[in-house]
């Protein structure tokens, strides 16, 4: 066992899955020499080199696309895109043909893919480098969105994602790529895709987030029970589609009340989808209004402004409060 | 060092081998055997005749859109041809006569037509991909396929079709590059059929050839007459040997016409000249090919007989298959196949509300 | 006045703005010579000539960055996507810019560009002609989502998706392209966006829904009054973003119950933002588990299974009986 | 008719007029007075120091991480010296020295790399659009901008950038031929800078230049010393009076290179050795141009320490400038400004939701 990082984490799972199955290819913009711009695959090129770590010229529909007909041979390509923000110029292929292959051909052909890319706010970056759509792709039939929030689970999603016999958008809280260390183990270790977890347990209020903001709610659910002794039980997804509802609908029928948490725009995002499940399957266990604590309807902003359009430890505490007053 | 000319590596030739009466350039004439030949001419007659079917089948409400490839047998039957059973097909929509060639199977494609998502079904050890209909975006999935080949170090080759609306799509650029960058063994067939939907080839773009697109990516490319199985066949052969030594990626631009409708949902009165069509019948590629076998005493009007006789029946027996499967296949739960390899929690769900609301509407 | 098809309507629409201001211009693939797949731009090429009514190359983030670049010159470019299934190909275009522009420029630029696609199932398409997926566009920060529901308002709409400063996604719901006529004012209508309307009153029940779906949805509503004197009410959404929900709250306070009607796959859908919005605002108001009858998480299958993929008046009856028996 | 070679109507020509000495090519040389000249000096100058400045202020956590411009000063001010100000430019993200050339001021490039999105302001009148980060995707833009001047019937030109890995993105591919088949009035001008962060031109593509790309959309492509000031201004001026007659768009290529990190995030000796920088020091635009400058005494070494101290002061004032702005632009609420024309209602909640945290937070 190891203390990594979450960039270390996910270097890690790519290393071993290469080692241990020669149909896994990493590609993308500049993953070979570089090393990828975040570092998350360091180290492949010089192990594996250009044939199974490829730095591909600059196009994502391209990348994405390539590694469709490389996965309908019976590649596992682990495709990076550089920004998640940057999905959208090849989202026709996913859509139109990851997502779908398995069922065009009837079962004959799959589409073992996993697209990485790094999302989300807080890094002080440009336009286009801290978007959070993961609702786009969970609303994709056919396509799984696994978001991870620790090293561990990071490495243990990844290599899951990476078995798993259909397409997988894997995007990682970039956030998180160097915030804090965790011990993961040397032995391989996977974690089923579509099941998410209890990060935290408690009996007065259910919490849902994943990705980076799960670590806000968990400081959330500390100030809380410091604070006043509110016990907030926290979940965190780690797949978002499809959504494992039953975890946090037991949660749910226990606490009774619910906030949902994440950094991607409201209006059609995740947490909807979370709300109408509570609603559809416990509805008589909800004593409050489901609340959500997300960013606002709006493109994120520049950094200045970055704080203050995520949600924050004190947003949060402030939507316990009320739904717990409520 | 003033202006100066930089000098580019490929040029662009223009191959045609048959002419429209049938004669052959005996200097470019493809060193094959008769049965080869016979082969060709079986092909595209099977997809010729098969078009019209569908069409009879589309217009009595059994089936329904689709694409006809009436005229451009010649361009899909020439290229496929040059393929061995180990290389990969890579299909738009409207390759009929070259899928069904490689192993296709007419009642899949009369089910899909008819809306049924299992005409989708590729057995088991045929290498064509399923039609793509978004256009232009598999020219990608055979780079990456042929990327795969050259990766396991199997001597196969990817070939991929599709239009000349095609080219005008960011995926077509994408797939050219990296085919170029990669080296990979892929051949790109471009079907010129003069039009995209109503869309000329002369409004589509202002490069003089389609083929000259190629340069962009240090790939060569070359123009044939696409009505002319010969030089498809020759372009193609060249091509995938090319692909197979490791030589990397190229593009064949087929020039023919799609003399029939775009679908069977489209008009082209609307938008061409009943004249521009007539033009092109004279270039037919199967009449020219027969004028050809015939010359060469390879076959007879009685064998044609003979020949259409037979088609003509296994046709017959392909559309009775499919209308048996379509009974086989009449349970709308079926659509909750093949979406994962295993059905997540919330879409058992689903399937169970059908399941219910099925049987609760039949009682 | 006279009764138009919504193919005619949406037609009458173009062909007066164009009339009324030069800066209209048409374009995409076949709208011109052709007049369209649909034939929704005939006569307009030979009305207004082809500087006026492109045929673009087969591209379609060439024509939507083409418009884009053009509304920045201060044309109003109406673009037609072939089928809504082909608007990925361009979506980078449309949520990097269309919907950025204005905020980059912080106040300079503005896209004012509508962009037409049919959408939705029910006239036994290929694969790829007849998805529903208008929550990629509503859950962009930037874009606006309309959807009309009949001829007039299909008409009024587009006149003032048109004339809106901000661009638009104007989504035509195909199965109703020829399925009825409706009187349709010679004389210039608008009708504001971002409003719902109340297409049916009751008091019983709200169900909530638009394009194609709702007359599916009025089926139903007649079909309960009719055998069983349930008074429904019928709400028509119209604009999806930004989403009117004041009307609809207001209608689920008077009847305590609601139903969500959607062919879009119902998982990150439409219909669970109408469900949280009224959790977070008339939650006590709720007398029953807000129901949703959508596609199923599925690729919308083809023709011979999609009478059972699509909500039907059957399928949204027994929802409306079960809410109403809970 | 067998195998025959296609004539394709345009050639790849390459351009240099002022060598690494500064030695100029007299039959070429433009024919241009001096205070223009003076300007080019002045533009290229301006933009090297002042992206000197950002660097700085950027390693001293004043400002996030930007894409610094050094070398490609030439490519980028002899191609916007060829514009009018009813012109319209279409940078990328690496075309400080053009934007403010145009009137772009120092202190929004500041705000904008120090997180505001207020930087990305440009006053009413000026025709530049803002940066645009998405490779690629901005060379539709101009198109579209330029088939609307053609459209007016004004004789205007939409300018865009954008460098060599954009080239390999679907979107070039279709505003290209967009361009050709309309036959507007843009010229598309790529900074070949030879990497795209580590990827070098010859991974990018495998054609020999960038500029025969054009020839896939029947437009007119030429290739330029791009760190000859000269040289980019006279193909540009080309492409722009081309342009300006009606005669459609043209790329150039300008050769230059990339001196500096991609971005502040990077570290080139990852992927590059220092010895193929070194190569390029001896290429440096403004050095060469300076001594063409003084071998034609147009100026002097005194005039040149003026011209810096001015510049120095310029940047001095900007500085300051942006610093006082960021203080009035400390409301987090402005996020809220310019989503659409009119804040629609649940966007207004929100905007309430975050006005009243804030209020709480400061109480
Ligand atoms: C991405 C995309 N856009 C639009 C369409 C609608 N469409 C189907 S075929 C076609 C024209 C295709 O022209 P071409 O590539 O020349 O092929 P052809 O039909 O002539 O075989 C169009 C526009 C589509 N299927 N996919
Ligand atoms: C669509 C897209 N993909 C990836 C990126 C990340 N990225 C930013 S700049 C860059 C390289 C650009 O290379 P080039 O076009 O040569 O321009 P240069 O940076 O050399 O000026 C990449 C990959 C991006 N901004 N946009
Ligand atoms: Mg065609
Ligand atoms: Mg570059």
């Amino acid at each position: 066992m190891a203390k990594m990082t979450m960039v270390q984490a996910i270097n890690l799972a790519l290393k071993q899955e290469m080692e241990k199955d020669d149909n896994v290819v990493v590609l993308g913009e500049d993953v070979g020499v570089d090393g990828g711009v975040f570092r998350v695959t360091e180290g492949l090129f010089e192990q594996f080199g250009e044939n199974r770590v490829m730095d591909t010229p600059l196009a994502e529909a391209g990348i994405i696309g390539f590694s469709i007909g490389m996965a309908l041979y019976g590649l596992k390509p682990v495709c990076e895109i550089q920004f998640s923000g940057f999905t959208y110029l090849g989202f026709h292929q996913l859509e139109s043909h990851a997502a779908r292959l398995r069922g065009r051909s009837a079962g004959r052909f799959t589409v073992p893919m996993v697209l990485r890319a790094p999302y989300g706010g807080g890094v002080r970056a440009l336009e286009h480098h801290s978007e959070s759509r993961e609702a786009y792709f969970a609303h994709t039939p056919g396509l799984k969105m696994v978001i991870p929030s620790s090293p561990r689970n990071a490495r243990a999603l990844l290599v899951s994602a990476i078995r798993d016999p259909d397409p997988v958008v894997y995007f990682e809280p970039k956030a998180l790529y160097r915030a804090f260390r965790e011990e993961v183990p040397e032995d391989e270790e996977t974690m089923e895709l579509g099941r998410s977890r209890i990060a935290r347990e408690g009996k007065d209020i259910t919490l849902i987030s994943y990705g980076a903001m799960l670590h806000e709610t968990m400081q959330a659910a500390s100030a809380l029970h410091q604070k006043q002794g509110i016990e907030a039980e926290v979940i965190d997804l780690m797949t978002i589609a499809p959504l494992d509802d039953a975890l946090f609908i037991e949660s749910a029928r226990k606490t009774g009340r619910v906030v949902v948490i994440h950094e991607a725009p409201r209006s059609f995002g995740p947490g909807a989808e979370v709300a109408v499940r509570l609603v559809e399957k416990s509805f008589l266990y909800l004593e409050a209004p489901i609340r959500r604590v997300t960013g606002f309807d709006l493109v994120i902003p520049l950094f200045q402004r970055e704080k203050a359009y995520l949600p924050g430890v004190d947003r949060i505490v402030r939507a316990v409060r009320e739904t717990l007053d409520f | 060092m003033p202006r100066q000319e930089i000098e580019l590596p490929y040029r662009i030739d223009y191959l045609s081998i048959l002419d429209e009466q049938g004669k052959v350039d005996q200097d470019l004439e493809p060193d094959v055997d008769k049965d080869f030949l016979l082969k060709l001419h079986r092909g595209m007659l099977l997809g010729r005749r098969f078009d019209e079917r569908l069409l009879q089948l589309q217009r009595q409400g059994r089936m329904g859109t689709f694409a006809p490839i009436t005229g451009q047998e010649a361009a899909q039957i020439g290229a496929v041809a040059a393929l061995e059973d180990s290389d990969w097909l890579v299909p738009s929509f409207r390759e009929m006569a070259a899928e069904i060639w490689r192993g296709k199977t007419m009642e899949n494609v009369i089910l899909l037509y008819a809306g049924y998502n299992e005409g989708g079904a590729i057995p088991d050890g045929l290498n064509n991909l399923p039609i793509a209909i978004p256009v232009g975006t598999q020219t990608l999935h055979a780079a990456g396929i042929a990327y795969a080949m050259k990766y396991r170090q199997e001597k196969h080759v990817a070939m991929v079709f599709f239009g000349d609306g095609a080219t005008s799509e960011g995926d077509f650029h994408e797939a050219l590059n990296f085919a170029g960058v990669f080296q990979v063994p892929v051949v790109f067939v471009c079907q010129n059929n003069h039009w995209a939907i109503s869309i000329p080839r002369s409004k589509q773009t202002r490069s003089k050839t389609l083929a000259q697109k190629a340069l962009a990516y240090g790939v060569p490319g070359i123009q044939v007459d696409g009505n002319d199985v010969l030089a498809v066949y020759s372009a193609a052969r060249e091509a995938v040997e090319r692909a197979r030594s490791g030589d990397g990626p190229s593009m064949i631009e087929c020039v023919t016409y799609r003399m029939s409708v775009h679908t069977t949902a489209d008009d082209p009165k609307r938008y061409r000249r009943e004249e521009d069509v007539e033009g092109w019948v004279a270039k037919d590629p199967i009449t020219r090919f027969e004028k050809y076998l015939k010359s060469r005493k390879i076959f007879t009007d009685k064998k044609i007989e003979a020949i259409e006789a037979e088609i003509k029946q296994e046709i017959k027996e392909a559309v009775e298959r499919s209308e048996k499967k379509m009974e086989e296949l009449g349970d709308p739960l079926l659509m909750f196949d093949h979406v994962f390899a295993e059905l997540p929690p919330y879409l058992r769900e689903q399937h169970e509300e059908l399941r219910k609301e099925l049987r609760q509407d039949s009682t």
